[in-house]
């Protein structure tokens, strides 16, 4: 057991477990070998598996304490069903699939011309859904108390300090970038990303059934930024970030000594005193000139690029405005796995490190 | 509503004004909406913007998070002074040239440090951390080094210290222009 | 005489004027019945008379919209009776709500209020995620997509202000880390990039006392100020604009077909 | 629908039109609604004192640019082009040396990332071999040897970032070699100006120079954006704990008085008008440093307002004069505020608000105007009739009236009574008769038979026994010589010797004129010879005087008589009208019937002294007086505990037009007593009966100012002023001090010793000399100060000296009168006298003895008569010097059982610092003190000197009292 814990506990450090998260995200949506896990089978085998893990760590006194917090709990709950819900649509889209396959319609083809009165069929469903809600709220606020800890004190800062969880990806972000990017920039693309959705997306495929074969490129960026940029980051933020923000394994103690190496270095410094060993710029746009080409060229230049190689075909039937909206956003969701991995591997701080004026990319 | 489209470009019922002076009054219409248009909205943007203002109160009953210590020149360089440790919990710190404030508490369990003259370091009577004249760690269990806090000079030449804003070196936040001032 | 006993007393309920003066039409037997039975109530009416039987399948809609709707009006009516015994004041705040444990009638309120504001955020995450999933959001339902999107920040916002209400450590700390962002907005936070260019002289016209966070805390940090204007928009501001925003959002779930399914 | 929508109900041009014009009424009504928002008077007051201070500092920049040392300047600027000079020169040089130093900086940051990242890494390594050491894992030996690797590569990065740091420091220092020169002389160049630009930097941020900065003064003040950097702001302070008591709440107390009062806590602005004032007395009020900070104190906790208000109105200012609130009407539009709890307390009046936080103290330092009305307080006895907070416990404020018939006649009284101001200018009696509400002639028949009432109920049934007959004659004259010099005008005056009115420490005792006429001789020379005979709680000590003392004293007084024109004597009965009183007061209290019973059984007599009985309770006589009957009835008036809180609408202003204010209204009351009743149907038994006191208009005042203080508000513990050991002796003392006058005599903390202005007046008269000589030379016969008495004089003596004073000052004619002091209250004293010098008490060290060989040699020759000659003015026991004993000093035998031995040296090395005025020649020059003594004794020192002497008179005389 303690070896089991020692590497999952090994596992969960930010590279590894995100790399990891990143593989499975991508084989188990784009390797047709593994797509049996979308079967019910495979379903309730995974469901047991992650409830034998839940059962397995609530044995552990620190994996306890974190997934019976109070307000941890829902996040546990929110874990199954997002899990769950993904696999339905992605069970009912394949299904979709291979019924598009054999040239026949969509299950819910099938059914969608059928009109059937509301009265009582939809209410009577309504009511039963609140009445099974009300006693689910009701059972859990009886086995559950809401928390309530000391009195407001602004002289004493907790370790760790967190946002209410589900903002703990935009904290988790914060580790990779300043609080303009992690918490203004980034939230607000979200939502313009979303809401601009419609407006970009040129498929007209898939509207009002499940499918994946049709919309892959959609589903894989939707569920991309869903699920491994916005879920698992709050798994990370509320599982494993314990005091000082540091990273814990969920079977590890959080040990407010704990110490990891802080050797982070901007691009800036890299170039100039690395590389030209000269002393960095006075001038903050002559310090920064590298990054800065490097930013706009991310932005400027790979569109251009994209649009005549990878995404021509999108370049073709969307026009240069919805074009390059979608573009920068992909970019922007990008850019995110793309400075973790900076940071990983080469210890990057900033890229751009203007903190005169507080801009720091 | 099915409009018919060709309804709208049917003439008026209204009975049209006098031929001679149409186009006036074609330009009076146009005006006058303009003008109603563009006062009601200059209306609703004046009261939106004061509504704005309304979130801003004029005055604060925040307890001061800002406080005046005196003139640069008060203070021994190479020495640590204690005369706010107390009333707002800072080490104010006049060493190489510049000046710095330190925030009393120990990075360790929050305790308030005390400075040992005799052995030129920061002692955490808790659990024995050890900082050096400049709030860096370099023994017991502290992780980090003590935070500075921001320091600049008021119009009256007093050093003003805003305990609003925290520096971490760990951050690289000490290198800020705001976190020292220059002595 | 004899007929009547045989007669049940719902029968009989259903025969008086009273009931007929409510509900004007016979029992939802029949088609017709059926239908005036949703287009003549008005909180059925929501709901359009027939629908798509795909649109029926909880295996298609997962329920979420309605879940979510649904815990909205559990908040709606646990915050409304909460707000009985809660006093918005740094005083008050936190003493208020152990009360709401040790002594207030039905204070287990505040569980149920606070769990379905949980169940809330992730019941709008999922509704949002089933309909991607099935591309309802592609014409002609772009605009009621966008509704949903502010739906979904207000649900949030809605969340992240109530956090603060009951005034302990965890509240202000979350809350206070949670705003913190809100420093570092371009120009409008004191911490955000550009608002260091403005600066007059030695004056900065962006500064703690008047950035974005300010005006979201009514102070320089979490206080009294930031207690009472999360109440407020926590109780009525936002609820108002969501509820505003809701009703646009069904209307248009039925202006722009009812329920999705394929074309 | 068919097709005709297009037909319209309204033209639209026309709605256009209407649309238009409510469009731009409501835009006007919007940017006015925003403008009347912005538009606050605070602004402009705000800008006037911005442009004040303006002038005020460019007067000042002008000032320092002058003050600048041109010389100084002119020879700076010489060097600094000589060091530049030289610097060029050195040009090339110093580039080569840039260049290295460019070199070295980059040396210095890799290195020293180095060491940052691998300590870095060291703290985590070390952290992890911890954990796995903790856990007795097997990597723990593993981890270890990483850990000694990484700290070996530590060392090595620590090694070259110090070696990089050298360099560098070397590198600096040779740069500094080129530079120095210039830098250190540009420092010295800015310091030169570093007052002026200071000033400068005030002045720009008060008055923006130049068109952008002007513009931007304008921006930053504008509506809707003044949020961001307003110069214009609210000033407010919120002092902790100083809550305000809202009805049943407390609520905090938000001062924003200095949103316009902008000079009050600074310097510079004392002589600038109102609102920018500068506070006066800093150093008590509003500095940092003094007892009542503004920032822990706020305004409004003493001066009372609207703490919240930023208008003036608002503010409930009050004016302090009809001229001021002539000015304020025009200027400020100001009129009374209505509904306003607690507006301002008028200049005058505003120690009244000390009271609050200093409770239980009848001393607060400071508040000189309070002190002197509490002081007036007590001795008037307003706590006779109204029960005031502080006032508990004191006996009647007159004489007993239980055995009236060995003092004065029955025709004496009644007229006294009527109107006591007629027969004693300057008495404490107030009026009770022929006021406002009882003049008219049928009040006046009246009150008289209500007098005779009176008069016949305090002289019914005295107590037996009286004063025997006088033991001989008196000689006036001899009486007048005594009365002036013995002590007797410390409290009491008599008009025929005053030139101006005397002070209140000297109207402590009854004024004596008429007293002639007033009292039987015989009582008059028991009275001075023991007053506790008669009135056994009276103030008056016994002055020991001999028979024939008091024999001439009596027949001096008896001298004293009445006013011209004034006849003692009772009204003539009128029978129908005592009936009808009578009958009038027994109707209150039971049937016709019973009160036909009863007036059967009354004569004429018993009818007179029932009304008597019945008028002194009206008039609550008892208050102050001793009667036969009423030893234990309750106090007849309002009770004033309270009265500074009182809401306004519970004084019935009735008919009277002032204005409608607390202050106003009690004025008014203690101006005329009975105005309120002013067009008021009333019977006789309803009127107002407060009685009107002989004030004058600042007594009034100062009265007034007590009554004010009486507040319900209780400041928080942490703000009240809590009296420690030594401050409650203090106040115990001064009780004592107060209750006794002992000031009259004595100059005790600064106040007091009034005698010394009849002293000197002697003087002038019989010696003719100057006045402002005779005030100097009366210190010296006068009473002696007494301030520092705790450290003068021993503990144990002064006890004794209390209780049974005997003479120590052989040239003073005034006696230190015996006052029967309680042992308690001797210690009190004492308590006090030792806390106010803050001595020790009660035991003292005595100097070690034996002394040093050849001191007390020494120490007699220095009182030889070649030296300071002591003996030629001190008395030494029996041993009497010669000469007038006018010029005559304390025994010195008595030296060692009265003085504290560390007091003799302070007062030999610098007597009139101790006691200015005092006949103690000054033997060392304290200007020269090293060279003051005779070289010839003790080796010239003067410090050994002074110990001799004092050593030498500790030996003098008995042993010490009580050892």
């Amino acid at each position: 057991m303690q070896g089991f814990k020692a590497a999952v506990d090994g596992i969960c450090n930010p590279p590894i477990l995100f790399s990891l998260i990143f593989a499975l995200f991508f084989v188990a949506f784009l390797w047709k070998r593994v797509h049996w896990i979308w079967t019910p089978k495979a379903c309730i085998l995974l469901l047991t598996a992650g409830l034998a893990f839940v059962g397995f760590g609530l044995t552990d006194p620190n994996f306890h304490a974190i997934l019976t917090k109070p307000d941890n709990v829902p996040i546990v709950g929110m874990l199954f069903l997002v899990g769950f819900f993904s696999w339905l649509s992605m069970y009912l889209g394949l299904k979709n699939d291979r019924r598009t396959a054999a040239n026949l319609p969509p299950v819910e083809k099938l059914e969608s011309e059928i009109k059937i009165l509301v009265w009582p069929d939809l209410v009577y469903t309504e009511m039963l859904c609140m009445i099974l809600w009300s006693v689910l709220l009701i059972v859990w606020s009886i086995y559950l108390k809401a928390p309530i800890e000391e009195p407001a004190n602004p002289a004493k800062t907790p370790n760790p300090s967190k946002a209410p969880w589900y903002f703990l990806g935009l904290q988790e972000m914060l580790v990779y970038y300043d609080p303009w990017i992690a918490g203004v920039l980034l939230p607000g693309l979200i939502i313009v990303g979303l809401m601009a959705l419609p407006y970009i997306d040129p498929n007209k495929k898939g509207n009002g059934y499940f499918t994946f074969a049709e919309r892959k490129w959609e589903i894989l960026t939707f569920q991309f930024g869903f699920l491994v940029l916005w879920v698992m980051m709050i798994i990370t933020g509320t599982f494993f970030r314990g005091p000082n923000q540091n990273f814990f394994g969920p079977f590890e103690h959080w040990d407010v000594h704990k110490l990891v190496p802080l050797s982070n270095i901007n691009l800036s410094e890299v170039i100039w005193v690395r590389v030209f060993n000269v002393g960095l710029p006075q001038n903050w746009l002559v310090r920064e000139s590298f990054g800065i080409t490097l930013v706009l060229a991310y932005f400027l230049l790979v569109p251009m690029v994209l649009g005549r190689t990878l995404f021509k075909s999108f370049f073709e039937k969307m026009g240069m405005v919805r074009y390059q909206i979608l573009v920068f956003l992909l970019l922007c969701m990008v850019s995110l796995p793309i400075k973790m991995y900076l940071r990983w591997l080469f210890n990057m701080h900033y890229v751009v490190a203007i903190p005169e004026y507080f801009f720091n990319i | 509503m099915p409009d018919d489209p060709k309804a709208s470009a049917a003439p008026s019922p209204v009975p049209a004004p006098p031929a001679a002076g149409e186009g006036v009054t074609r330009r009076g219409f146009l005006s006058w909406i303009g003008v109603a248009w563009v006062s009601f909205s200059g209306a609703l943007g004046v009261a939106s913007l004061s509504t704005l203002r309304y979130f801003f109160p004029n005055v604060l009953f925040e307890p001061p998070q800002t406080f005046k210590a005196g003139f640069p020149d008060e203070y021994i360089a190479g020495q640590v002074d204690n005369r706010f440790k107390e009333s707002f919990g800072v080490f104010m710190v006049r060493d190489a040239g510049v000046i710095y404030v330190l925030k009393a508490v120990c990075t360790h369990l929050g305790c308030t440090p005390n400075w040992l003259e005799a052995e030129f370091k920061f002692k955490c009577p808790c659990h024995g951390s050890g900082f050096y004249i400049s709030g860096i760690n370099f023994e017991g269990p502290a992780p980090r080094p003590l935070e500075r806090y921001r320091v600049v000079l008021a119009d009256d030449g007093q050093i003003l210290v805003d305990k609003t804003r925290i520096y971490r070196e760990e951050k690289g936040e000490w290198q800020d222009p705001e976190s020292f001032i220059v002595a | 005489m004899a007929e009547a006993p045989k007669k049940s007393l719902f029968a009989l309920l259903r025969e008086s004027q009273v009931w007929n003066s409510i509900f004007r039409h016979g029992p939802p037997d029949n088609t017709r019945n059926r239908s005036l039975a949703v287009l003549t109530n008005v909180f059925l009416h929501l709901h359009p008379v027939k629908v798509r039987k795909s649109g029926l399948r909880l295996k298609y809609t997962w329920c979420a919209g309605g879940t979510t709707f649904f815990l909205f009006l559990v908040e709606t009516v646990t915050g409304l009776l909460l707000m009985f015994y809660y006093r918005p004041t740094s005083e008050y705040a936190f003493s208020d709500i152990l009360d709401l444990r040790s002594q207030v009638p039905l204070g287990i309120m505040r569980e149920i209020h606070r769990w379905g504001a949980h169940a809330m955020v992730i019941a709008v995450w999922l509704h949002m995620l089933r309909v991607f999933m099935t591309g309802s959001y592609k014409p002609p339902r772009e605009f009621n997509w966008n509704i949903g999107v502010l739906l979904l920040v207000l649900t949030l916002l809605l969340s992240f202000t109530g956090y603060l209400l009951p005034w302990d450590q965890l509240a202000m700390w979350a809350v206070t880390v949670g705003s913190n962002m809100a420093r570092a907005t371009p120009f409008l936070g004191n911490e955000g990039p550009g608002a260091a260019l403005l600066k007059v002289g030695d004056i900065s016209l962006v500064h703690a006392g008047d950035d974005a966070r300010f005006a979201l805390l009514a102070g320089r940090f979490v206080g009294s100020g930031a207690l009472l204007r999360f109440y407020v928009l926590h109780c009525v501001g936002i609820p108002l604009v969501a509820a505003v925003l809701m009703a646009v959002h069904f209307w248009r779930v039925r202006k722009d077909g009812g329920i999705s399914g394929p074309l | 629908m068919p097709a005709k929508n297009e037909e319209y109900a309204r033209s639209l041009p026309l709605l256009n039109k209407v649309f238009a014009w409510s469009s731009l009424g409501l835009l006007a009504g919007t940017v006015w609604m925003v403008w009347d928002d912005y538009y606050r008077p605070w602004k402009r007051v705000q800008r006037e004192f911005h442009a004040l201070t303006a002038k005020k500092t460019e007067t000042a920049i002008q000032q320092a640019e002058q003050a600048v040392d041109q010389n100084a300047l002119k020879q700076i600027q010489e060097d600094l082009k000589a060091a530049q000079a030289q610097a060029d020169q050195r040009k090339r040089e110093h580039d080569a040396l840039r260049e290295k130093l460019d070199r070295a900086d980059v040396l210095v940051f890799t290195t020293d990332t180095h060491y940052k990242n691998t300590k870095s890494i060291y703290d985590a390594t070390r952290f992890e071999y911890e954990e796995l050491s903790h856990q007795n894992s097997a990597r723990a030996a593993e981890q270890q040897e990483k850990l000694r690797k990484v700290e070996s590569l530590l060392a090595e990065y620590k090694l070259a970032n110090e070696k990089a740091l050298a360099t560098q420091a070397e590198l600096k220092k040779q740069e500094e070699a080129i530079l120095g020169a210039e830098k250190v002389l540009e420092k010295k160049r800015a310091d030169l100006f570093a007052g002026v630009e200071r000033l400068q930097k005030k002045l720009a941020a008060v008055e923006p120079q130049g068109f952008l900065m002007k513009s931007f003064e304008v921006m930053r003040n504008a509506p809707l954006v003044d949020f961001m950097a307003p110069s214009l702001k609210i000033q407010q302070v919120v002092p902790n704990g100083q809550n305000k008591d809202i009805n049943f709440l407390t609520i905090p107390r938000v001062d924003r008085c200095q949103t316009c009062h902008l000079g009050t806590d600074q310097t510079g602005y004392e002589n600038d008008p109102q609102p920018f004032t500068t506070h006066p007395r800093q150093e008590l009020f509003l500095a940092g440093k003094s007892p009542h900070p503004v920032d822990k104190m706020g305004c409004t906790i003493c001066h009372r307002g609207l703490d919240r208000a930023t208008d003036f109105f608002d503010a409930a200012h009050w004016p302090d004069s009809s001229e001021q609130q002539a000015k304020w009407t025009k200027t400020y539009d100001w009129a009374p505020k209505a509904h306003e709890s607690s507006p301002m307390l008028p200049k005058r009046f505003v120690e009244a608000s000390c009271l609050a936080c200093h409770s239980g103290v009848v001393h607060i330092s400071g508040a000189a105007k309070w002190n002197k009305g509490r002081d007036l307080v007590e001795r008037v006895g307003c706590y006779g009739c109204h029960k005031m907070r502080g006032f508990e416990g004191l006996r009647k404020a007159g004489p007993p009236l239980t055995r009236l018939i060995w003092k004065t006649s029955p025709d004496w009284a009644a007229k006294w009574v009527e109107n006591p101001v007629a027969f004693r200018p300057a008495t404490w009696m107030p009026r009770f008769f022929g006021l406002a509400n009882n003049s008219s002639p049928e009040e006046v028949a009246r009150t008289r038979e209500e007098i005779r009432g009176i008069v016949a109920y305090l002289f019914e049934k005295p107590e037996p026994g009286g004063f025997p007959r006088l033991p001989g004659k008196g000689d006036p004259g001899k009486g007048e010589k005594l009365i002036t010099s013995v002590g007797c005008l410390g409290c009491h005056a008599i008009a025929r010797l005053e030139k101006t009115p005397p002070t209140l420490r000297r109207r402590f005792g009854p004024n004596l004129d008429g007293i002639g006429s007033k009292a039987k001789p015989e009582w008059i020379y028991a009275w001075v010879k023991e007053p506790k005979n008669y009135f056994p709680e009276t103030r008056m000590p016994n002055l020991r005087l001999t028979d024939q003392e008091a024999l001439d004293i009596t027949a001096y007084l008896t001298t004293l008589k009445a006013p011209e024109g004034w006849e003692p004597g009772e009204a003539a009965p009128n029978p129908p009208l005592l009936d009808r009183l009578v009958e009038q007061q027994l109707r209150a209290r039971m049937t016709a019937e019973e009160v036909q019973a009863k007036m059967a059984s009354f004569s004429e007599h018993d009818k007179e002294v029932y009304l008597g009985q019945r008028m002194i309770t009206r008039y609550g006589c008892f208050g102050c007086h001793l009667i036969r009957g009423f030893e234990t009835t309750p106090p007849i008036g309002t009770e004033l505990s309270e009265e500074g809180s009182k809401e306004v609408d519970r004084f019935d202003f009735g008919y009277v037009k002032i204005p409608e204010t607390r202050h106003d209204w009690i004025t008014q009351k203690l101006e005329n007593p009975r105005i309120f009743d002013q067009g008021k149907v009333k019977t006789s038994d309803e009127k107002l009966k407060m009685p009107l006191f002989n004030f004058t208009p600042e007594e009034r005042e100062m009265v007034v100012t007590v009554v004010l203080s009486f507040v319900k508000e209780k400041p928080p513990l942490s703000s009240t002023y809590l009296l420690d050991a030594r401050h409650k002796a203090l106040e115990a003392g001064r009780r004592l001090v107060q209750e006794h006058n002992c000031q009259g005599c004595h100059l005790l903390e600064g106040e007091g010793q009034e005698i010394r202005a009849t002293i000197a007046r002697k003087m002038v008269e019989e010696e003719g000399i100057g006045e402002e000589d005779a005030d100097s030379r009366a210190v010296a016969f006068s009473p002696p100060f007494i301030t520092g008495e705790g450290a003068r004089v021993r503990s144990d003596w002064l006890f004794h000296f209390l209780k049974g004073p005997t003479p120590i000052r052989p040239w003073l004619a005034a006696r230190m009168p015996t006052f029967g002091f309680t042992d308690e209250e001797a210690d009190t004293l004492l308590r006090y006298f030792t806390a106010l010098s803050e001595s020790p008490f009660p035991f003292e060290t005595p100097p070690p003895q034996p002394f040093p060989p050849g001191e007390m040699a020494a120490a007699k020759t220095l009182t030889s008569k070649d030296y300071f000659n002591c003996f030629s003015c001190h008395q030494q026991g029996a041993k009497k010097p010669e000469g007038d004993p006018s010029g005559w000093a304390p025994d010195l035998a008595l030296a060692n059982s009265r003085l504290r031995p560390d007091w003799i040296v302070d007062w030999i090395k610098d007597p009139q610092k101790l006691y200015p005025g005092t006949k103690m020649p000054t033997f060392f020059d304290p200007a020269s003190f090293d060279t003051s003594g005779p070289d010839d004794v003790l080796g010239g020192d003067e410090n050994l000197q002074i110990k001799a002497l004092r050593d030498y008179l500790l030996t003098l005389g008995s042993a010490r009292m009580g050892s």
